[in-house]
């Protein structure tokens, strides 16, 4: 049963890219595909909602041989425990609904059902890999879905920013993914398979073999594990592609760079949980912070709007990241599935918004494509200058005009920001930061406290940007009369997955987390034995929870605490039921802090963003350029092309080419500039060199023979005196 | 072994005698024929070599082939060794005769006196191939020399021709008069002529320290330098390339293939008979001489081709270089490197004269031996073409062709005593001989004819002698026969 | 039988080429084609009667007594490895006789006929089971190529052959060198053999003169460096770049489909199952000498890579991507183990595979545009998307996108090599960051983007080369799906492999 | 060594040709060049006598003096008669020559003088009959039979070939 | 009269003759040369068939005869080539025929 809905699932939306990718190759010969791409997704969405019944505990992986060599096997297989139905449910979800909101916003493009294609490819690759049961698998799954994100990403090929785009958002993550490979390599080594549940699988072997020896190799595969996710679900430093991705149709961002692909390394590490040793949950947990930090702050200063919900993607990820860093597996999760929800909604929102905007150039150009009124992108360095229709200093006033959008984009903003108790948002994060401050309880170092106060930051301006793009957007006098006018509301084909969406940022799925049979954080009792007990707190109060979580505040403090005295009688660890409730104290107020100065500074207009902007102008400059990141990366390549273009002169040509064309470049203008030449010069060089030598001799040999006989009795005669001195000497 | 009388060795020498009544019949026949385009003269010269080859089969398989027969008391000797090169030789001539068919530089009126030379020569070779005395030796080795430096010089309204005589007789007098001087040292040692007897006296006297081996050394040597310029190895290869430039080039084809393959007829029998022996070889390493000659000899045969422009010399250069190749076979004192050169030698026939051919064809209908003339041969005449690149192919040994398992039998057996380092610098020279063959296929393929395009016919009796070379320079290798052939052949030699 | 008739076909229908007319072009051509698809469909044959589960020899014919005075033999016989191969050359056959269909423009009846020469140089080169046998095949294929090249090719083709020519002869004639002191060395005189099986079975006879470490030390380099220059593995590689820039497309697509295969199928063949003590000299991971072979992997990858990195010629930029990926064939035989070897394996046919396509969509490009210039395109995407599609999945396919075949050949050979050469391999990495870097940078700068002006009217691919294509795109996605299609092949090869060393 | 007439004739010869010898390579002119090879042919004769080789001795006076002499003279006449007689011989190569020459020359000597097969056999100066009788019966009866035989047939392609080679150019 | 002063005398022949090849510039006079080195062989057989051999034995001194016989056909044979080189290049300097080199 399970294996048979698992493969309905797959083959769903494998099946529908297989016959209409190739159609779509061939130019939409086959009618309404985009409706049987959806009805694949809905199926899928069904059969996810079956397997909900199937979780068993401690279930047992289904695997077939997929590469049996004469010692080794790589199997292929699903593992079904109750993460991967939420998992499977999110993603069947969230791609039926932007199926079908794609529907609307991606009618009349001239490569529209080869979108159609693409999407299912993506959701089956997502699929798979939240399925396999193995890290190659995940692998497998890791890199399909970096594929389709490279293709949607470029699906607007034409601009240049999306054909920069695509490419760097396929490269920096396969920077991310060569660490993962090399930490499975690590794993497979040790162990001899790249399986994770079962008999002989990854998680049991370390559990019976490992000792406290192995875990600097072991610190070390997590992490270069974690480069993986790094990557993917764009974390510092390898964070710059995903604002870029956004050049892809907007549903693609909702999809793959809000909802699904970018939590996917989420999803992977909360997988590798049970081989994650101190020092690598500690590596993972300050990279998540800090970008969940950083991001929140670049995020302050963006005015495209959907680079706005880009960096916010980034931090909401750092935070889900914190959170598994810091050992709350299961809210890490939890998060991740509300996010999804929300930050799907939101994008989809956006492009709601994005859509009416569109519609007013159709009017203005007569131009019906998509794909030429992306042109005008070509001008635009990588992110420097926003497409006007995204522009949220062209926006204001929505409200009215777009009823529906603001209404449930308000939700999602809600929600992610934390508004407490009716929003699922609210929930998910105070578990985060509930787990943090429990965690940094219980680390030795005081330092590690320093942790909680980056997510309390965090959460705090998160709710600040989002209300001011809300306040931006949808509140205030239009900016842009003329595109105000001609502003609508959408179809009911991209209303219709708002309002669900907006119906599932209400803690409705919620359940499922506060179940605590269903969800149980993987035990790690080998690695860190030290701190183990901690986690299970988290799992007692995720369980108890549950139930009341969707009742009220008091209960949930009180199971809270309950559930961590239970499991602990050791004092050490009674930290961790204060931690909850100054977690949600603090977190509701920082919510509420960043909603007031949001409406202070952007609906009241009582504080001026300019002149704060001014005051705090180094600040300012370092979050509008979002660190300096795409300036490092760019700078560190000019600099290198200078000092190459002193080298080689001749190569001059390519400088220019080269600062345009990213990080790319510095290896290909420095190092494989140099390499050519290298190869050109010194390699064959050395062997053409060897023949002109040859030649020379040769000629040289010619040169004696003179044509004058006397030379050749005289060559003979020397020769004859000469072998008989050297051999009378032998 | 006893020696037979003078008398009763007439039978057993019926192929030499065969050789000269022809050459004299040539002569006769062209005083009587008037006719200059006649060709009954070059075939009365094919007639001879054919029935000079019958009588080399019968004297081979009636008296020879049980073992070796002394003839003319000591003088020559009958044996499978001598009929093998009976027999390459008389192919050589025969080839060299229909080659002279086709050229056109010869002087029709002197036809008469050019096929009995070439018979004569052939005579001349035969004994070189079977002599077994200093003084025969020195004899057949004057009569080649001498009847070559005529014919190089044949062409008597060419300046060219007559330099190449010129330069030739200068350099094989010298030669020749420094082997002499060689062989009476020799003479001087065993105080015999007979060069069974040698090897053995030279041992007892280098054993009982009447003789120093200095003065081995230096009679080695000596005699080497006339060895040596027949094979034209270095440092006595000098003359060759000028030689093969100047002269016909039915004749340069004779003498790079002919001579050449005499000269080893004839080192091997001196050396292996008349030096063989382990003392004597402890006390004048030649073996290592003949190797570092043998290494030189392609190095510099390989790398003064590379530059050349006229394929002539080019191929004059490359066969100095097979030369080369060949000697290293000679190096070892073993039947297989023997071996390898007598095989070797077939090949080489084979290919080396194809190639001659061609350049023979080329040069009457294109009227140059430069490589340019041969630029877009590829399209004008594809069959020769493609005859050339084999043989050039075969020269350079690449497989599947039959130079590659001649020069694979003297590797083996010269890597098989060990002298690896001489095996690598052939096959490194074998490369580098690649690539000056490649110049030419280059030229043929690669180019284009310029203004000439118009495709060049040739009859069916030239492709059918193209063919009698190109099939055997495919097929040899592949065949058990030659090998057999060829170590049959060695047996007779008194080998370690 | 059978085997030998697939080798010998090519070589009747260069006969029987040779005969027909010159005039008749297209007699010609479909001659050819049906003397290509016949071994094709022989090939499937035995790729699908061979006994998966005995990795021995199969179909042997022989040994049938050749050359006596060397004790050669007429002896073939394919095993997992060698049938793999043998359907790849037999596939790339008709592939490149169709993919010459048009674009020949003069001598076709030559080109044809060494074409054929060829294709039997190179099948009866993975069937050979004698040493010597082994050795006029690897050579009987430099002459057609250099021909192929030097008279076909593009405008520096003279330059491009003779390279090739040379640089490959270098290299045989350290082979020959080393080949003929394995035969020395093989037994007293009148018992020496060429008989590949029986040598490998000497080499592990205690005490036997093949048995001997140093013996084995040189004669491995020998062959080795024989083998390198094929594959080809730095610095021996300047000669592919050239070649495969000159050379027409269905030659390039031989020359890296096939013909480097052959380095790397003696290096298996000869190197490792012949003189494992030899291999594990350079192999063993202690020191210098240990980490050599290994060191030399990651050199092709990377310097490869970089090297693809920088070129602007399309080709060349392909030439150079096989160069890196040949690198993963060196790292995971120098791992020695089942996943290495078997990753190594598997990469060779990938690679025949995806090179092949790549060759050939580089070839519809040029026939198009007439130049291979990456940076003179641009935006072709929306002009021809089947042609865009096709490059993608090739691109892909070699860049290790997983999924497609390219994938499990490098990750089964870096996951073997890590075992040993730890870090090596983590460098080796960078190969794949890079690889994906210039392909799709090149995907970029050719397709993407607006669509050059120059190009409005490129015509789409047109079937005749979307045919040569669809049988290896087919391949190409099978193999990454579902490997063991080909590992069944030569699994039970691979473990005979294993337990000799 | 005794000091006797014999010695004394005999070192006259020796010296003779040596010294005859080194004029034919030294002098400037080419017939006296000729002319001193003629004496130098003679002693070498003379020392034919002192070797009892009279049949040798009479062959090398009358082919040598008498043919190849006059040949040499003839070409001589031919070549350069109108010219000047002067032989052209350059420093540097005389130079290289004399010590090739002389390195050949120190090398035979060294041989010479170190071969003890060949040290201390004085000619006792026994008679011995003459040897034309002998020489006959073994040249058309003993082993010399077949060089006798070829170097007739030599002799015969050098008469054909000098012949053919220096004729007159032939021109239609 | 010992053998070794024939053979010193024959050395000394041998290495004028040499030296008269290498240094004169007249083609007769190499031809000379090559007497000279003729000579002395046939002076070291004769000398050497009178004290090497039995004196019964004269194959020396026929080896001589032969080498007389040979040197006067390579002399014929010469003098003729030298007379066609007069005719083609009008001179019988050995250092100005040489158009045929490289």
């Amino acid at each position: 049963m399970v294996v048979s809905l698992i493969s309905i699932i797959l083959l769903c939306p494998l099946a529908a890219f297989a016959i209409f990718g190739l159609l779509g190759l061939a130019n939409r010969r086959f009618p309404r595909q985009d409706y049987l791409s959806t009805i694949a997704m809905l199926v899928a969405l069904v059969c996810s909602f079956l397997l909900l019944r199937e979780v068993v505990p401690n279930p047992e992986p289904h695997t077939v041989n997929w590469i049996s060599l004469g010692g080794v096997t790589f199997s292929m297989g699903f593992y079904l425990d109750s993460v991967t139905v939420i998992m499977l449910i999110v993603v069947t979800l969230v791609s039926s609904l932007v199926h079908i909101f794609s529907m609307g916003y991606m009618h009349g493009d001239p490569r529209y059902p080869r979108f159609f294609a693409y999407l299912s490819l993506f959701s089956f690759s997502m699929l798979f890999l939240v399925v396999s049961d193995n890290l190659l698998g995940i692998y497998i799954g890791w890199e399909l879905v970096g594929l389709c994100s490279y293709l949607l990403i470029g699906f607007w090929f034409e601009k240049d920013s999306a054909a920069n785009a695509c490419k760097k958002a396929f490269l920096t993550t396969r920077v991310g993914d060569v660490g993962m490979f090399i930490g499975m390599m690590m794993l497979f080594t040790k162990f001899d398979t790249l399986s994770l549940y079962g008999e002989g699988g990854i998680f049991a072997q370390a559990a019976a073999q490992l000792s406290t020896a192995d875990m600097v190799w072991l610190s070390i595969a997590g992490v270069l594990i974690f480069c993986g996710a790094i990557g993917k679900s764009a974390q510092m430093p390898l964070h710059t592609w995903l604002p870029d991705a956004m050049e892809g149709p907007t549903p693609v961002s909702a999809l793959i760079h809000a909802a699904t692909m970018v939590a996917a390394g989420v999803y992977l590490t909360a997988r590798m949980f049970p081989i994650l040793t101190e020092t690598s949950s500690l590596v993972i947990a300050y990279v998540g912070g800090i970008t969940a930090l950083v991001a929140a702050t670049i995020a302050i200063v963006r005015f495209d709007i959907k680079r706005v919900l880009a960096y916010s993607t980034i931090s909401q990820l750092g935070y889900m990241m914190l959170a598994i860093g810091a050992g709350s597996y299961v809210a890490g999760l939890f998060h991740l599935t509300t996010h999804a929800f929300f930050k799907a909604l939101l994008f989809l929102g956006s492009g709601s918004v994005i859509h009416a905007f569109h519609a007013m150039h159709h009017a203005h150009d007569d131009e019906h494509e998509h794909a030429h009124e992306h042109e005008h992108g070509e001008e635009h360095i990588l992110g420097s200058e926003i497409p006007p229709d995204q522009d949220m200093r062209n926006m204001g006033g929505l409200r009215h005009k777009m009823p529906i959008t603001f209404i449930t984009m308000l939700i999602a903003t809600l929600s992610i920001s934390g508004v407490p108790f009716i929003f699922s948002g609210f929930w998910s994060k105070d578990k985060i930061l509930a787990g943090v401050l429990g965690r940094a309880m219980e680390w030795s170092s005081v330092h590690h406290y320093i942790l909680f106060i980056i997510a309390l930051s965090a959460a705090g301006i998160t709710a600040f940007y989002m209300f001011r793009l809300i306040f931006m957007t949808f509140f205030g006098e239009p900016r842009n009369q003329e595109m105000h006018d001609m502003a609508h509301e959408s179809p009911k084909s991209m209303t219709v997955p708002l309002i669900v969406l907006a119906i599932l940022s209400f803690p409705v799925v919620n359940t499922l987390w506060f179940n605590k049979d269903y969800v149980k954080p993987p035990p790690q009792p080998h690695l860190h034995a030290p701190q183990h007990a901690y986690l299970s707190p988290d799992s007692q109060t995720g369980g108890q929870g549950a139930a009341l979580s969707l009742f009220g505040v008091s209960e949930a403090f009180a199971a809270e605490e309950e559930g961590g005295h239970g499991t602990h009688a050791d004092d050490g660890h009674h930290g961790h039921g204060p931690a909850h409730t100054i977690a949600m104290v603090l977190s509701i107020i920082v919510a509420g802090l960043g909603i007031f100065f949001s409406w202070l500074f952007y609906h009241r207009r009582t504080l001026s963003a300019e002149s704060v902007a001014t005051t705090f102008r180094p600040i300012y400059n370092l979050f509008w350029h979002k660190y300096y990141f795409d300036e490092f990366y760019d700078g560190v390549l000019v600099a290198l092309t200078v000092w190459k273009s002193r080298l080689f002169a001749q190569f001059d040509g390519s400088v220019v080419d080269g600062i345009v064309n990213g990080v790319g470049t510095v290896t290909r203008d420095i190092l494989a500039a140099f390499v050519g030449i290298f190869d050109n010069r010194v390699v064959d060089g050395l062997v053409n060199r060897v023949a002109q030598v040859t030649w020379a001799v040769g000629g040289r040999v010619r040169r004696i023979q003179t044509g004058a006989i006397q030379t050749y009795l005289f060559v003979v005669l020397a020769g004859i005196v000469l072998l008989i001195l050297i051999f009378r000497a032998l | 072994m006893e020696s037979l009388k003078n008398i009763e060795s007439l039978l057993y020498f019926s192929p030499e005698i065969l050789l000269v009544i022809f050459a004299v019949a040539v002569v006769l026949l062209d005083l009587v024929v008037k006719d200059r385009e006649s060709v009954a003269v070059a075939y009365l010269s094919l007639v001879g070599c054919f029935c000079t080859f019958a009588a080399v089969l019968f004297t081979h398989f009636s008296f020879g082939d049980e073992g070796p027969v002394s003839l003319f008391l000591g003088m020559i000797q009958l044996d499978a060794f001598s009929s093998f090169f009976k027999v390459l030789l008389l192919l050589a001539t025969a080839a060299t005769i229909l080659f002279s068919l086709r050229s056109e530089e010869l002087d029709a009126r002197l036809k008469g006196e050019y096929y009995a030379l070439l018979l004569a020569i052939t005579l001349g070779m035969f004994l070189m191939a079977s002599s077994t005395n200093l003084l025969m030796i020195f004899i057949s080795l004057e009569t080649v020399s001498l009847t070559s430096y005529i014919l190089a010089g044949f062409l008597t309204h060419s300046p060219r021709s007559s330099e190449a005589a010129f330069k030739y007789i200068t350099y094989g007098a010298v030669a020749s008069g420094t082997m002499l001087f060689g062989l009476s040292l020799l003479f001087g040692m065993a105080g015999t002529g007979d060069l069974a007897q040698i090897s053995g006296r030279l041992t007892e006297l280098l054993a009982a320290g009447e003789i120093a081996p200095l003065a081995v050394l230096i009679a080695i040597t000596f005699v080497l330098a006339g060895v040596g310029y027949k094979i034209a190895s270095v440092p006595f290869h000098m003359w060759s390339p000028d030689v093969y430039e100047g002269a016909p080039i039915p004749i340069t084809a004779f003498l790079s293939v002919a001579s050449k393959s005499a000269g080893f007829a004839l080192f091997i029998r001196f050396f292996y008979a008349g030096f063989g022996s382990t003392e004597l070889m402890q006390a004048v390493d030649w073996p290592f001489m003949l190797a570092i000659v043998s290494a030189l000899t392609m190095t510099v045969g390989n790398l003064a081709a590379l530059p050349q422009q006229n394929v002539k010399r080019l191929l004059a250069y490359s066969s100095i270089a097979h030369g080369g190749y060949l000697l290293m076979g000679g190096v070892l004192l073993t039947s297989q490197g023997i071996g390898a050169i007598l095989f070797y030698l077939v090949v080489y026939l084979f290919m080396n004269l194809g190639a001659f051919y061609v350049v023979v064809l080329i040069a009457n209908e294109v009227g140059s031996e430069m490589v340019e003339g041969y630029r877009g041969l590829s399209s004008r005449a594809p069959l020769v073409a493609w005859a050339m690149v084999i043989f050039l192919v075969s020269l350079a040994g690449i497989p599947p062709f039959a130079g590659f398992f001649g020069k694979w039998l003297l590797f083996t057996a010269v890597l098989e005593q060990g002298y690896y380092w001489l095996a690598l610098v052939g096959l490194l020279n074998s490369v580098v001989s690649l690539y000056y063959y490649a110049r030419i296929v280059k030229a043929m393929f690669l180019e284009d004819a310029g203004e000439e395009t118009d495709s060049v016919s040739f009859s069916t009796g030239t492709f059918a002698l193209l063919s009698v070379f190109v099939i055997p320079t495919i097929f040899i290798g592949f065949l058990n026969i030659f090998y057999t052939f060829s170590n049959i052949s060695v047996s007779v030699m008194p080998m370690q | 039988m059978l085997l030998s008739l697939m080798i010998f076909i090519p070589l009747l229908g260069m006969v029987a080429v040779l005969l027909l007319p010159r005039e008749s072009e297209e007699l010609i051509k479909r001659a050819t084609l049906l003397f290509t698809l016949i071994p094709l469909a022989l090939a499937v044959y035995l790729f699908i009667s061979y006994d998966r589960s005995n990795g021995g020899t199969q179909y042997v014919q022989g040994p049938v007594p050749w050359i006596d005075a060397f004790n050669i033999q007429y002896h073939i016989g394919i095993d997992g490895l060698s049938v793999t191969l043998l359907l790849l050359t037999a596939l790339l056959g008709p592939i490149c006789v169709i993919a010459s269909w048009r674009n020949i423009e003069k001598g076709i009846k030559a080109y044809m006929a060494l074409f054929l020469l060829l294709e039997t140089g190179m099948l009866g080169f993975f069937a050979a089971l004698d040493l010597f046998l082994f050795y006029v095949f690897f050579e009987l294929t430099l002459l057609p190529m250099y021909f192929l090249i030097g008279v076909w090719g593009g405008p520096r083709r003279e330059y491009a052959a003779i390279k090739f020519f040379l640089y490959t002869l270098f290299g045989s004639v350290l082979m020959l060198v080393a080949m003929i002191a394995v035969y020395l060395n093989s037994g007293d005189p009148g018992a020496r053999t060429f008989d590949i099986p029986t040598l490998i079975a000497l080499a592990s006879t205690e005490g036997h003169a093949l048995n001997n470490l140093n013996f084995q030390i040189w004669v491995f380099l020998g062959f080795f460096i024989g083998f390198a220059v094929k594959v080809p593995i730095f610095p021996f590689h300047t000669w592919l770049p050239d070649a495969h820039v000159e050379a027409p497309t269905a030659i390039s697509v031989i020359l890296a489909g096939i013909l480097l295969k052959m380095g790397t199928y003696g290096l298996v063949r000869i190197n490792m199952a012949m003189f494992p003590q030899g291999l594990d000299y350079f192999t063993n991971g202690i020191g210098f000498w240990g980490n050599s072979l290994a060191l030399l992997g990651f050199i092709n990858i990377v310097y490869g890579s970089f090297c693809a990195l920088a070129q602007t010629d399309f080709k060349k930029l392909v030439a150079y991507s096989s160069i890196g990926h040949m690198g993963f064939v060196i790292l995971g035989l120098a791992a020695r183990n089942s996943e290495g070897i078997t990753g190594a394996i598997l990469q060779m046919f990938n690679h025949g595979v995806i090179s092949a396509m790549l060759f050939l969509l580089v070839g519809v490009l040029y026939d198009r545009a007439h130049h291979r210039e990456i940076n003179g395109f641009g935006g072709l995407g929306s002009r021809m998307p089947v042609y865009t599609g096709i490059t993608t999945l090739a691109f892909m396919a070699s860049l290790g996108l997983p999924g497609l075949s390219g994938f499990v050949g490098e990750a089964l050979s870096l996951l073997g090599a890590y075992d040993k050469f730890k870090m090596l391999t983590i460098l080796s990495t960078i190969g794949i960051v890079v690889g994906a870097a210039y392909f799709l940078w090149t995907l970029q700068r050719v397709f993407l983007g607006t669509l050059n002006p120059k190009y409005e009217a490129l015509p789409e691919i047109n079937g005749r080369e979307i045919l040569t294509l669809v049988p290896l795109g087919i391949l190409t996605i099978v193999l990454g799906v579902w490997p063991n299609f080909a590992i069944d092949m030569f699994r039970e090869s691979v473990t005979n492999l294993i337990n000799l060393l | 060594m005794e000091f006797t007439l014999k010695n004394f004739i005999f070192y006259g010869f020796a010296l003779m040709t040596v010294g005859s010898a080194l004029l034919v390579v030294t002098v400037r002119n080419i017939v006296h060049a000729a002319f001193s090879l003629m004496v130098t042919l003679f002693g070498v004769a003379g020392l034919y006598v002192f070797l009892q080789a009279d049949f040798l001795a009479a062959t090398q006076v009358i082919v040598y003096v008498g043919g190849i002499l006059v040949l040499i003279l003839f070409g001589v006449m031919m070549t350069s008669g109108r010219l000047e007689m002067r032989i052209h011989i350059e420093r540097g190569q005389l130079l290289l020559g004399g010590v090739v020459s002389l390195a050949l020359l120190m090398l035979l000597l060294t041989v010479i003088a170190n071969t003890p097969a060949w040290k201390n056999l004085t000619d006792d100066g026994t008679e011995l009959p003459p040897t034309t009788e002998r020489i006959g019966e073994l040249i058309l009866n003993g082993p010399f039979l077949l060089p006798f035989e070829v170097v007739s047939v030599l002799l015969l392609v050098a008469l054909i070939g000098a012949a053919l080679i220096s004729r007159k150019e032939v021109r239609d | 009269m010992t053998l070794q002063h024939y053979l010193v005398i024959s050395a000394i022949l041998f290495t004028l003759g040499i030296f008269a090849v290498l240094t004169r510039r007249n083609a007769i006079s190499i031809l000379m040369g090559i007497e000279l080195i003729l000579n002395s062989c046939n002076l070291n057989f004769a000398a050497f068939s009178r004290f090497m051999t039995p004196s019964t034995d004269i194959s020396g001194q026929i080896i001589a005869i032969f080498g007389i016989v040979l040197a006067a056909a390579e002399a014929a044979v010469f003098l003729a080539i030298i007379l066609a080189i007069y005719r083609e290049f009008g001179s019988i300097r050995p250092d100005e025929v040489d158009t045929l080199k490289g």
